[in-house]
């Protein structure tokens, strides 16, 4: 070593640098933790399946469905692009202006914007401080942390009950009442019917299949949808859709789609389509009770004895109520598009056999939401087959098992969300300022733009309260939520967001305060599967440590309660397992003496435990049976037709009996058709859940067209505006613009375009009015409730133009972290 | 029996008398009792280790 | 001794000299069948409720207990005994039971529940044994007699068609819900087991006469004294008055609405309210003179007719409480907690009374509730909507 | 024995400054530090490196951001969302430091580039600290190895090369292009332009 070979080096000493060279991140390696084997295989499941993984070194390496799933989807593959996916929120990250500047930071850059990474301790004392001085500055009424999202799968860790719990102890804040998958139906239903019936138990696939000569799917994609679950997914229901297939072939069952577009579903069962106009079902719908009422097909004795207001709807149907308008077939081929033959064809056909109504949620997510939903409830009881196996309406089928047998098993339970003591938080100031407390979950934009204006919803008169700061857990509210445009808007005069999620959605980068959770694949919890067939207990070992600084849910807000002293109030002093051991020792006593469960330590070794296959139901048929016994939940306790209660709210869009109302944009000559032509489906998507799964680069690049989301358009509109399969194309309206790849298929009526729900947003820029890099639909959606009575979204309300896109396109700006402003 | 101290070739008929109601009055139903109290005592200790009877 | 044994074995091993071949089989043959005759007669002389109440332990505890039973008295005049239900009627096991039965005469010799506090203390012990006999065997001294094949579900009141049907289907162990019907349930499995024990810790003893109370859980009601005609069911945390107390029956007035529509069997708390007190039998409903009827008027949110009714009935003197606070209480905890599950549960007074029973039916598919407590949480509900607190929004 | 043959002066020398590069690419610079960086041992480190030709340019790159940088109002926030911007977020808007995003078909993190990482690691009895709880392949790991591997006992110029060629220089060039894009300040480019220079230096003496 006599001759320094590197002249460069000469002067420098080794020593010189040390106050710039931090602590090694090497570490000695213990023995125990270099012992590699060649990989265990774990249980876990998901909204898209239960699964084995191999985990290996540290790392998911592979994933396989779970054996009792005899059906899995490939949105397995999507998993592992999920927990490697670069757009990971890898540290807790505070926005630059609002660090410096806090509520009074400019919140003209949200969404485009740059920020810093703080320390967990730093980050929560700032969510912590921010929590207090919103109690103390302005009271409950400023603080939202209500909205929820679909979560993760999981009972421990379910993020929004932690959410809430903990920010429930700090103090109150707004809540909301309702979801954008179900608002309007939820809300009308159990004035007809007597419940939700969206999230009810229907009847049992097997007396459908038995007994149902006719199957009518209304709107409704099973096949598609049934892809996802509630809780972890185990598809029990595609072996009755297989064995309907056969019936379908074999003649024994008729089934119509009802539909604009051909469904998936449609496809599989190779089922026959009534097309119909979009949002044009209900006037078809009256064509039908006009046909059943004119020809008597419909059944009076069930009528009298399990209905009530038909005498007041039925002249609405002949004509002879105000509006002086006969609801025949005629009058409903010149807005539903159906031929007037057809529609009395159709009729008789519902009337000569057993017949199953099965709706689809897609009718009511539209303005006046409530009434197809109604009046399908209207001709179920004219065709008085409610109560019978195979015969009746159901609004469900298609979600999270529903129509699978249920075992009557008792499910684990959660993570409580409410505090043990309600009335012991360290704000107890319940003071709203005449605002109130609760508000329908869609109007929360409405009430950050219009604080104190009054609207009516379901009856109540609601004072939307002037909401300064939100809390998001497990929520991406800039996909569910309608109009960007206006969301951005509002956001301007938001003091401060918090988000905490696993990944960039837009709704972190819309945020101030971002913290990371870890992936469900990074926890162990516990959770049912088949969600209403009760089938079974799933243990969710966790696969890999929590990566990065990403913490579960758990200990992130175990964290912020200990800020106010509530940590051990808020865990009951358990551990992650304590409570994951917890849940299943309660549902082994719940079910004890009908369902023998092992001792938790089998259970977890083993996995999963199975509770076998429930016994047939028959949806209503206690009521059919005992109407007075078993009373519906109506006002009252009979289906109905008429009801008192909603006419005397007196709203103009939501009346006594269903009713056809023209909508405020409609395709096929309805108002705006004019000017924007196609009717915008943004329905629940094929390859993902919701917004859950968008950002797995991998599987996306498996539907995506140029990395866009793809835009279903009918042949005969693509080639007057020249567009080819797989060109760029820009889809635009009034309220916003967006980029799309063209999948041009005969499936898409002319003037019907898709574009599934749960895209990513990504504008150029932060201005108002900016393209839309990617394809998220709710760019163009329009921001308005059904009605009065449910103040729901209307997401399918909503008319575009596009045409082909020239020029230079716009990298898509939709997955990813923080971006420093242009 | 006691005053007979010699081990006859032939046993008396009185014996013979005897020894069957012994056989038949006492003997054979204390080990019939106590044959079918083990067996029970047995299936008893058998429940014990497999749990009580179940159906079918 | 040892001669004597030799002679005894030199008569027993050779043929014998002064008895015939053809006695010795009679004789051997009679002496068994006599020998079984008595070993039988003794076997089943245990096996009786004498026998089984012979000692004090017995007698004085539980064989009370079933005197109040409807396996001691009942309609059709079959009685169960101890045996009945307590000793497997398979050969084999009953044999294994006598000899089982050896730790009780241990028990007895040293007297491990001789007073009725070492009684009760083991209770829950000894009923655990037979609770654990009895799932083993899916019930089967029960289904000697009740067999789900023969039951006339029609008979049946409709709570218990549901049950029992559910039960059928599943050839479930009786034990599984009947536990305690035939003696006094552990004192302790008040605190341990089920809701339903919790709920009857809420009931006040000794109701006076002219006072109103509260009914704790949903409880059959009778048109007689002897508590056998049925009449119906009254629902939880329903008032009733109590008119009469005789024994173990207490007679009651139901003050009530129903809907003149069908048979008018529900009995609702208020005019226009959907809070259910309860439901009559058809015949009683309908029945001239089984109730005080008064004003009628017509509901103008659904336009039906109610009627103002008040109806006398029996019902068991029992589980019933002089406040609802207690029952508030417990069903504002229970929502709270079994309804957190999914979503945000709604506040109480986000709905009003009406609007309840549906909105509840559909949050019930997500929570383990038994039937008592669902009704329970319902009223609960109903009785804090916007109908009775004006902060709903 | 002051000096054992095989661990000169030198070599510590080196080991240093790869694991001054891993600090800069770990961590955003505190108050301290920055002052080192405009007035204190930083600066003359800088400056020194500066002396040789192939280094100089992105020397001069970083200290004329670090000018401009300091005449802001908060200049280490500013660098610290520099920081933020450029490795922490996602490889759409930003240029994070991990050889998996770079060198995988799949452009996930936690690919092969991790796995040989750690397989090397754990050929050293080495880990990641938990404390850190990065994947293997993070830039700054790798520096830190790689001066791990210099104070090893025996001198091993090829593995060293060999390292600097597959594991660094495979993905370093590409990164870099990344990043020139994304940058707006030239603090942390400057840096990782004297990285890649000074790696270059380095190959040509082993």
């Amino acid at each position: 070593m006599a001759i320094t070979r590197r002249g460069f080096l000469k002067g420098i000493l080794a020593t010189s640098a040390s106050t710039l060279i931090g602590p090694s991140l090497l570490a000695v390696a213990n023995d125990a933790a270099a012992a590699e084997t060649a990989g265990t295989w774990k249980v876990s499941g998901s909204h898209w399946g239960a699964f084995r993984a191999r985990v290996y070194g540290g790392k998911v390496q592979e994933i396989k469905a779970f054996e009792a799933d005899k059906y899995p989807t490939d949105m397995l593959n999507g998993i592992k692009g999920i927990i490697y996916s670069p757009s990971r929120i890898r540290y807790p990250m505070v926005r630059y202006d609002w660090y410096l500047k806090r509520n009074k930071s400019d919140t003209t850059q949200r969404g485009d914007n740059r920020f810093i990474r703080v320390t967990w301790d730093e980050a929560l004392d700032l969510f912590y401080q921010e929590l207090e001085r919103v109690q103390k500055d302005y009271g409950p009424w400023a603080l939202h942390a209500g909205q929820t999202g679909w979560r993760q799968t999981g009972q421990v860790h379910s993020c929004g009950n932690h959410m809430q719990r903990a920010v429930s102890m700090h103090g109150f804040s707004v809540n909301k009442v309702g979801d954008y998958s179900t608002g309007a139906g939820q809300t009308i239903m159990p004035y007809v019917l007597g419940t939700t019936e969206v999230y009810a138990q229907g009847t049992s696939w097997p007396l459908i299949l038995d007994n149902s000569k006719t199957i009518i799917l209304w709107a409704t994609d099973l096949v598609k949808n049934l892809q996802v679950g509630w809780a972890c997914e185990t598809h029990e229901s595609f072996e009755y859709l297989e064995q309907l297939k056969d019936k379908v072939a074999s003649k024994q069952i008729r089934v119509i789609s009802v539909d604009p577009v051909r469904t998936k579903t449609q496809k599989y069962l190779d089922c026959e389509q009534q097309y119909v106009n979009p949002q044009a079902d209900v006037p078809f719908m009256l064509a039908i009770a006009h046909t059943l009422y004119n020809e008597e097909l419909y059944d009076k004795k069930f009528l009298s004895t399990y209905a009530l207001g038909f005498e007041e709807f039925i002249p609405y149907v002949t004509g002879e109520s105000k509006d002086k308008v006969e609801k025949t077939p005629e009058w409903a081929e010149a807005i539903c598009g159906v031929p007037a033959e057809d529609i009395r064809e159709f009729a008789r056909l519902l009337a000569s056999d057993r017949t199953q109504l099965i709706f689809g949620w897609c009718i009511q997510r539209q303005q006046h939401g409530e009434q197809p939903y109604w009046m399908g409830a209207v001709i179920a009881a004219m065709l008085g087959q409610i109560g019978l196996p195979g015969g009746g309406v159901s609004y469900a089928h298609h979600y999270s098992s529903i129509g699978v047998p249920s075992t009557g098993a008792a499910s684990p339970g959660a993570f409580p969300r409410n505090p043990d003591k309600p009335n012991e938080r360290v704000h107890m100031n319940q003071d709203f300022k005449g605002y109130s407390s609760t508000i329908p979950v869609a109007r929360w934009i409405d009430a950050i733009l219009e604080p104190g204006k009054v609207i009516n919803a379901n009856g109540a008169k609601i004072t939307l309260p002037d909401i300064k700061m939100m809390v998001f857990s497990g929520c991406n509210p800039w996909h569910h939520h309608q109009d960007r445009n206006r969301m951005k808007k509002a956001f301007h005069k938001l003091e401060t967001v918090v988000s905490i999620d696993f990944t960039w959605t837009a709704s972190c980068r819309f945020s101030d305060i971002v913290l990371p959770a870890c992936t469900q694949w990074e926890r162990n919890d516990i959770d049912l599967y088949g969600s209403y067939s009760n089938r079974g207990i799933i243990a969710m070992h966790k696969l890999v440590d929590p990566l990065y600084q990403s913490k579960t849910d758990f200990e992130i807000f175990t964290l912020l309660t200990q800020r106010f002293g509530k940590s051990k109030e808020y865990t009951q002093g358990k551990s992650e397992m304590d409570w994951v051991k917890q849940l299943y020792d309660e549902c082994a006593a719940a079910n004890k003496g009908k369902f023998d469960m092992p001792d938790f330590m089998t259970f977890w070794k083993e996995g999963w435990v199975d509770f076998g296959k429930g016994p047939n139901w028959t949806r209503q048929a206690a009521f059919r049976e005992d109407p007075e016994i078993n009373a519906l939940g109506t006002p009252s306790g009979f289906i109905e037709i008429f009801s008192r209660k909603i006419d005397r709210y007196g709203y103009d869009d939501c009346q006594g009996h269903p009713m056809w109302f023209e909508k405020a944009e409609r395709s096929h000559g309805g108002p705006g058709s004019e000017e924007f032509p196609i009717w915008l489906q943004s329905c629940h998507p094929d390859k993902r859940l919701h917004s859950q799964m968008c950002d797995s680069e991998e599987f996306r690049a498996t539907y995506a067209v140029q990395g866009r989301e793809p835009l279903y358009i009918n042949p005969e509109d693509a080639k007057k505006r020249g567009i080819n399969d797989g060109d760029l194309v820009r889809v635009f309206n009034k309220r916003g613009q967006l980029l799309a790849g063209a999948v041009v298929s005969e499936d898409y009526a002319k003037g019907v375009a898709r574009l599934q729900e749960g895209a990513w947003y990504g504008p150029v820029d932060e201005s108002i009015g900016a393209l839309d890099t990617y394809g998220d639909p709710n760019t163009l959606t329009m921001d308005i409730g059904s009605s009065q009575l449910a103040q729901a979204t209307s997401a399918n309300t909503c008319l575009v133009q596009y045409e082909k896109f020239e020029g230079k396109a716009p990298a898509v700006s939709s997955f990813g972290g923080p971006k420093e402003m242009a | 029996m006691s005053s007979n101290n010699v081990v006859d070739d032939k046993p008396s008929k009185s014996d013979e008398w005897k020894v069957f109601l012994f056989i038949a009055v006492i003997l054979f139903p204390i080990l019939a009792v106590a044959f079918v109290g083990g067996y029970g005592f047995i299936v008893w200790m058998l429940q014990i280790l497999t749990g009580p009877p179940g159906h079918g | 001794m040892k001669n004597m044994l030799k002679k005894f074995w030199l008569i027993v091993s050779k043929p014998s000299v002064h008895l015939s071949f053809g006695f010795l089989t009679i004789g051997g043959f009679v002496a068994g069948i006599i020998f079984w005759g008595g070993f039988n007669t003794a076997l089943e002389a245990t096996n009786t409720e004498e026998f089984c109440i012979g000692c004090h332990e017995m007698a004085d505890n539980v064989y009370v207990e079933l005197q109040d039973t409807v396996h001691w008295k009942n309609n059709s005049g079959v009685r169960a005994t101890c045996p009945d239900c307590h000793v497997p009627h398979n050969w084999t096991d009953k044999i294994a039971r006598k000899m089982q039965a050896s730790k009780e005469v241990y028990g007895k010799i040293f007297g491990t529940i001789s007073t009725r506090e070492k009684f009760l203390e083991k209770r829950g012990e000894l009923a655990q044994h037979e609770w654990d006999r009895f799932t083993a065997n899916n019930s089967l001294e029960c289904k000697n007699c009740h067999d789900y094949n023969s039951m006339d579900f029609d008979s049946m009141s409709e709570r218990a068609q549901v049950q029992m049907k559910m039960a059928a289907e599943r050839d479930q162990s009786c034990i599984d819900c009947h536990k305690g019907i035939a003696h006094h349930l552990p004192d302790n499995m008040n605190s341990g087991e089920g809701t339903l024990a919790k709920l009857e810790e809420m009931a006040t003893s000794g109701y006076k006469k002219g006072e109103s109370y509260f009914s704790v859980r949903q409880l059959p009601l009778f048109t007689n004294s002897e508590l056998n005609e049925e009449a119906g069911q009254l629902n939880a945390a329903t008032e009733v008055k109590i008119l009469e107390v005789k024994g173990d029956a207490i007679k009651v007035e139901i003050d009530a609405w129903r809907k003149t529509k069908g048979f008018g069997r529900v009995l609702f708390e208020d005019f226009a309210m959907n809070i259910n007190d309860g439901y009559l039998t058809k015949e009683v409903a309908q029945a001239e003179g089984s109730m005080t009827k008064g004003e009628t008027k017509e509901d103008d949110l659904t336009g039906l007719p109610w009627q103002k009714v008040s109806v006398e009935l029996w019902m068991r003197n029992g589980s019933l409480t002089d406040s609802r606070d207690t029952l508030w209480t417990f069903a504002k905890t229970t929502y709270d907690s079994a309804c957190s599950v999914c979503h945000t549960q709604p506040a109480e007074n986000h709905f009003d009374t009406n609007t309840w029973p549906g909105m509840f039916n559909g949050m019930l598919s997500f929570v383990n509730l038994d039937g008592d407590t669902q009704a329970l949480v319902l009223k609960y509900l109903q009785k804090h909507s916007s109908d009775f607190s004006d902060a709903g929004h | 024995m002051i000096e054992t043959p095989n661990i000169s002066e030198e070599n510590e020398t080196r080991a240093s400054i790869y694991w001054w590069f891993a600090t800069v690419f770990t961590k955003e610079l505190d108050k301290q530090q920055l002052a080192a960086y405009t007035t204190g041992e930083g600066a003359q480190l800088l400056k020194q490196l500066a002396d040789t030709a192939e280094l100089s340019p992105a020397v001069k790159l970083v200290n004329n951001s670090l000018a401009k940088c300091m005449a802001l109002q908060h200049p280490e926030l500013e660098l610290a969302a520099d920081f933020c911007q450029q490795f922490l977020s996602d490889s759409k808007v930003g240029a994070p430091p991990y050889a998996s995003i770079y060198l995988s078909s799949s452009k996930l993190m936690y690919q092969e580039p991790h796995e040989q990482m750690l397989a090397l690691l754990v050929a050293q009895g080495l880990r990641v600290d938990p404390e850190f709880n990065e994947p293997a392949d993070h830039l700054a790991i790798q520096l830190d190895y790689l001066g791990n591997l210099i104070m090893r006992e025996d001198d091993n110029p090829q593995q060293q090369a060999e390292f600097i060629q597959q594991h660094l220089l495979s993905w370093l060039p590409q990164w870099l292009e990344v990043l020139s894009k994304v940058s707006k300040g030239g603090f942390y480019q400057g840096f990782a332009e004297l990285l890649v220079a000074y790696l270059r230096l380095e190959l040509q003496h082993l």
